[in-house]
């Protein structure tokens, strides 16, 4: 099957996604403990940016447009990181009857 | 009053926006940006005068301590129809999408925004949401507030809070499309010339709104879409029964109402950074600053949404940050301030109509802000949030600070709009009608929320009854200031004199094409050559 | 099939050229792709604050999912994102000689899709058997039987939200496919497909960070 | 119209405090305000169109004016925010001697509950000077327990206990509002917080108490509501014992220990399979939906007042222990 010189980047990839969805899935029966979630998320985050670059080709699109990709993820950290100051601090103070 | 002999209106046939094309069918599909501004115009002075009329029967209701003109329930419902239709029919879209909308293209030298056809399809959502909320105030109206707190919305409210919330979750796209509209077209479609620096405030005001619009929106759409999950099918994430947390939804509603108001008071701020330096003949002071304040407050606006759960059963260490986080927010709002007054300095004044509105503006959002610290520290805020304190300090921040703003910019533009002057001795009237009715109104309710009058009371302790009666006066007083515009504005539309292209020898580039504006904006691309504001000696227009 | 040739297309009445009309649609779609991320971050943020409070209740909920058919699922989207991949490539190196390859290309990608959401509905009717649908008819042992309509909840909302956004890009992909064939698009102007592509790719960077999330929680301890 | 009122009415220590900071926060306002407006007013007539004034265009540097407003804003609301959150966090950990008094909000009424059985609608009466902490709940949505005469309020919200501490310092009869808007009856849902001194409060619990405290009463309930059938003394179900139990660790099955504070009693009784105590079988029945909260707020006092008695000696669990689904034994 002959792949067409501008299809290689993408197979490429594709292969490589692949591969990490394998290891994922494998990873997750280890008994990693907390890690587990630790892995799962970096995996993805790998697959992510290999989507971003090798398929959206975010890099060589317009620099405002990796502005606002950044910014919605930085505001998601926003949101999960503020609304953790309440939820992981809700049980420090342990106030009797609570 | 000197009635300005009929002079030749603008030729009816000339080839601008207004008379281009007179069938229903040019208004209704039209991509010209300026028409669909006069489309979202006047819907949202539709709006604004139900909003109105509900907040009329509020003050009129809370005359008497035991409450007689409608039922608790009632009373329910009206103070909620006040909040629904007035922050997300009215703030919201007020100035981004009239005047904003207008003036963009025209502020950056381009022939129209980036995607005229979702301009228009944002007019068309708003609509369609519009009409959701309204047949939801038709057949019986919500009683949960504007802020939809579970567990009582979702599983104790028996109003038509669904229909209430698909109206809200469509008009949140039309926000989204707008913001999107306006960060593209600023980027990608100024005028040869135009760099960032040498951009009118306005327009940074409205790029720092739209990235608000944006970015918090989408947080709304999915809180309401839970919200309706869990009261549709009687279980969802908020419910208590199943573990879950009502506080989540708070946090989630939050996320998105703060950034909200910012939403709301960005564009007012920048419409009076275009108003103070043209009519103190002076280039805005510290135009830097101001600029980077308006970023900055976009910016922090996010963080310092858990000053509205302080007492609502938030961890203690969650209200320090907040509290902390809120205090920082306030810094650039009082620069922005400082600088509008420093711009008065040496300057030659005029006191027309706009700039009674924008040195109200100052006075009136200078006043909301300031109580906004007593809200940021925490222990003040145990005792006066959810009382008339917050009232009065969103009034005077929404009603004082936008809603002042949004009259100045409809004033100053008003000439490039319809190409006719308004009645300036009448408009004077109006703002200080307008400013003392609201001071009337809204002064009272901080001493009745220090005195510890809980808020959406239908009935009260007869104690509070004088402080009642002076708010209801103002109100009076403001429901008849805030027809006027509406009277005299639609007068000069047909007797009004004819104004030239720049009656305020303003230097921005909307003032550079005819007013009003041909189809096309600019018969050439102008290239921009100078600064905002060169207003001394004498104005230099931009593209000079 | 007569090669229709495409209408001379001029850039929109506000564009200088057709260069900068297909950046300003690019920023366009990637500031549409941030609210998307945040219309899903609210419902990662409840998930990440559920998750936080009831760890086992998750855990023990989480060993209920279809983990066979969500590793599957999430092949197939990783392949049609390479499907779109390609045919956004072959059409941006030449629309005239590649047209059929493009046409392929997104007819895969939107087959691909329908096979998601077909998967997608097995699964659902699975767990609708077990009783895995929270409400009263919840069968689920009683220690963990809140946290555990929780998750199931989140799992039912989040993946009912992603295959609504599967279902549209499928739709955008198919009549994007359709107008290729039918020769609307020119070597000089894809956009559209690009378009297309980039909402697609975002869609199944979606499904990437769901699939841990959902499918992966607590397989360690089985 | 009644007797106005300009200033509400101060019946605790830490509503002179917050008082104080009211007021620093109305001077640092006004000045900021009297400098706006003044400046406005100055400008606005010195620099009118008309005026002679000198405008000589010398460029005023933008920047030393720029940061001195933005430092000095700065400084003032950093201390603003020390004052206001030093003083929160005070108002927010109660003192280890307080009254313990149970309210439970209810769609348009609040119920209170004292530690010796007086129950009281609308109502609440307490000693002046001894502090007093209220655990709060509610039955249905979320309330707010408001009492403006001592600054202070609090969300009630369903399925939590939130905490709210006072001391009252001036007798006297002060309005109570619910501040979190709650249905039709929102502005009705008030009530009166009754601040006696202490010898006539020990006169009023004596001439209202029923016959027997909230610990009593909760011991009614553990008998008519079955408990004792499997925690009592000589009962043949392997239960974990209650004596001894209120305050101390509890160690979970499935690792974990947690200590066995009211929200844990509550949890066991209304979600009894939700944390299992090591060593026992799951087989209690769930009280949901058949208890008021005020009878989970007696059986948790009752059990608080077994907390001093001695455990039984621990009987060594049977062989075999009863296969995980005994049947439930419906209560008596």
């Amino acid at each position: 099957m002959r792949l067409p010189a501008y299809a290689r980047i993408p197979a490429l990839s594709w292969l490589a996604l692949l591969a990490l969805l394998t290891i994922t899935c494998g990873g997750a029966f280890l008994p990693l403990g907390p890690f587990n979630l630790v892995l799962g998320l970096a995996i993805a985050t790998i697959k992510t940016t290999i989507v971003l670059v090798a398929f959206m080709k975010l890099l060589k699109s317009p620099p405002l447009t990796w502005i606002y990709a950044g910014a919605g993820l930085f505001w998601l950290m926003i949101m999960l990181g503020l609304a953790g100051t309440d939820y992981l601090t809700r049980t420090l103070l342990s106030v009797p009857g609570r | 009053m000197s009635v300005a002999t009929a002079e030749p209106a603008p030729d009816a046939g000339a080839a601008n926006y207004f008379f281009a094309g007179s069938t229903i069918r040019s208004w209704l599909l039209t991509h010209d940006h300026k028409r669909i501004a006069l489309l979202y115009f006047m819907s949202i002075t539709v709006f604004f005068f139900i909003g109105g009329a509900a907040a009329t029967l509020i003050r009129l209701e809370l005359v008497e301590p035991a409450g007689w003109l409608v039922s608790s329930d009632t009373y329910n419902r009206l103070f909620t129809m006040h909040g629904v239709v007035m922050v997300w029919f009215f703030l919201i879209p007020a100035v981004p999408n009239t005047v904003g909308n207008f003036m963009i293209p025209l502020m950056l030298g381009a022939r129209d925004l980036a995607f005229p056809r979702l301009n228009l399809l944002s007019w068309y959502i708003y609509t369609l949401g519009g009409l959701f909320t309204v047949y939801a105030l038709l057949v019986g109206g919500v009683d949960t507030g504007w802020t939809f707190y579970t567990p009582f919305s979702s599983m104790f409210s028996n109003s038509n809070v669904v229909w209430a919330l698909v109206g809200v979750f469509i008009t949140g796209f039309s926000s989204i499309l707008t913001g999107l509209n306006f960060i593209v077209t600023i980027h990608k479609l100024r005028a040869p010339g135009l760099t960032w620096y040498r951009m009118p405030v306005f327009l940074w005001s409205l790029y720092a709104t739209s990235v608000i619009l944006v970015l918090a929106t989408p947080v709304l759409a999915i809180t309401l879409l839970l919200l309706a999950i869990e009261r549709i099918f009687r279980i969802g994430i908020f419910d208590p029964s199943i573990g879950g947390d009502p506080l989540l939804f708070q946090h989630l509603f939050w996320f998105y109402s703060h950034p909200a108001v910012y939403i709301m008071i960005l564009p007012g701020m920048g419409v009076v950074s275009e108003i103070i330096p043209c009519f103190a003949r002076k280039p805005l002071f510290g135009y830097k600053f101001v600029v980077w304040c308006s970023m900055a407050i976009a910016a922090i606006g996010f963080l310092v949404w858990g000053h509205h759960m302080f007492v609502a059963g938030m961890s203690m260490y969650a209200g320090l940050v907040f509290s902390l986080l809120s205090y920082l927010v306030s810094v650039p709002s009082a620069i922005k301030v400082f600088n509008w007054t420093a711009t008065l300095h040496r300057g030659w004044i005029r006191y027309d109509a706009p700039m009674l509105y924008a040195l109200g503006f100052i006075g009136l959002f200078t006043t909301g802000g300031l109580t906004g610290l007593f809200l940021a520290a925490l222990a003040v805020d145990v005792h006066v949030t959810d009382t008339y304190f917050v009232v009065a300090h969103f009034h005077y921040i929404m009603v004082g600070g936008m809603v002042t703003a949004f009259f100045a910019g409809l004033h100053y533009w008003w000439p490039k709009i319809s190409g006719r002057m308004y009645p300036e001795y009448w408009a004077r009237m109006a703002a200080l009608l307008i400013f003392f009715g609201f001071n009337l109104t809204f002064f009272p309710q901080f001493i009745l929320g220090y005195l510890g009058m809980p808020r959406r009371y239908h009935t009260y302790p007869p104690e509070f009854q004088f402080w009642h009666v002076l708010s209801s006066a103002g109100a009076a007083v403001l429901a008849v200031a805030y027809l006027m515009p509406l009277g005299y504005l639609g007068w000069s539309v047909f007797r009004g004199k004819p104004a030239g292209d720049n009656p305020w020898r303003a230097t921005g580039l909307e003032w550079q094409t005819s007013s009003p504006p041909p189809e096309h904006n600019f018969a050439v691309t102008p290239t921009v050559t100078r600064g905002p504001y060169e207003y001394t000696p004498d104005p230099v227009p931009q593209n000079a | 099939m007569p090669d229709i040739r495409a209408p001379a297309i001029r850039p929109a009445l506000q564009f200088a050229d057709l260069t900068q009309e297909r950046d300003v649609a690019t920023i366009g779609i990637w500031v549409f792709l941030a609210t998307e991320m945040l219309f899903f971050g609210g419902l990662l943020t409840s998930y990440a604050v559920y998750r936080h409070m009831f760890a086992d209740g998750f855990t023990e909920a989480a060993r209920h999912t279809k983990l066979i058919i969500g590793t599957i699922n999430t092949a197939i989207l990783l392949t049609s994102s390479f499907a779109m991949a390609v045919g956004v490539e072959a059409a941006e190196r030449g629309m005239e000689e590649n047209r059929r390859i493009v046409v392929f290309a997104l007819t895969v990608t939107a087959a691909l899709g329908v096979a998601f959401l077909a998967l997608k509905g097995l699964e659902y009717y699975q767990e609708y058997q077990e009783h895995l649908v929270p409400g009263s008819g919840f069968a689920f042992g009683p220690r963990y039987r809140g946290p555990a309509q929780l998750f199931f909840l989140l799992y039912f909302i989040l993946t009912g939200l992603h295959g609504v956004h599967v279902t549209i890009g499928v739709g955008l992909v198919g009549s994007v496919a359709a107008m290729t064939r039918r020769g609307a698009f020119s070597t000089g102007y894809t956009t559209p497909i690009m378009i297309v592509g980039l909402y697609w790719h975002f869609v199944d960077v979606v499904w990437i960070f769901l699939y841990p999330l959902i499918y992966l929680v607590g397989r360690s301890t089985q | 119209m009644n007797r106005l009122q300009f200033w509400p009415q101060s019946a605790s220590a830490a509503a002179t405090e917050v008082d104080h900071l009211f007021i620093a926060l109305l001077v640092v306002s006004f000045l900021v305000l009297g400098l706006v407006f003044g400046l406005m007013i100055y400008f606005g007539t010195k620099y009118r169109a008309g005026s002679t004034a000198d405008r000589s265009d010398e460029h005023l540097k933008s920047w030393r004016w720029e940061v001195a407003w933005t430092t000095v804003t700065l400084l003032m609301f950093l201390a603003l925010f020390f004052w206001g959150g030093d003083l929160y966090a005070r108002l927010y950990r109660p003192p280890p001697n307080a009254l313990d008094i149970y309210i439970v909000g209810k769609q348009w009424m609040w119920k209170a509950q004292h530690a010796d059985g007086q129950a009281e609608i609308n109502e609440l009466h307490v000693p002046v000077g001894r502090p007093v902490r209220l655990v709060m709940t509610s039955q249905d949505v979320i309330h707010s327990f408001y009492v403006p005469a001592f600054r202070l309020k609090h969300d009630v919200l369903p399925g939590r206990y939130e905490m709210l501490w006072l001391e009252a310092t001036v007798a006297g009869t002060y309005p109570l509002f619910c501040a979190e808007f709650c249905g039709t009856d929102h502005s009705r849902m008030g009530g009166r917080i009754v601040v006696m001194a202490p010898a006539a409060y020990e006169r009023w619990l004596a001439a209202r108490g029923p016959s027997s405290t909230m610990a009593q009463q909760g011991e009614a309930l553990f008998r008519q509501l079955g408990c004792s059938g499997c925690h009592g003394a000589n009962s043949t179900v392997r239960a974990p014992p209650l004596e001894g139990l209120y305050g101390r660790p509890v160690p979970l099955q499935g690792g974990g220990t947690v200590i066995a504070d009211d929200q844990y009693i509550r949890d066991s009784i209304l979600l009894p399979k939700s944390q299992i105590a090591a060593g026992y079988a799951a087989v209690m029945p769930s009280f949901a939906g058949q208890i008021e909260e005020e009878d989970v707020l007696k059986l948790t006092a009752y059990l608080r007042s077994l907390a001093t008695a001695a455990p039984p000696p621990e009987n060594p669990p049977p062989e075999n222990a009863p296969p995980e689904n005994t049947p439930t034994r419906a209560p008596r």
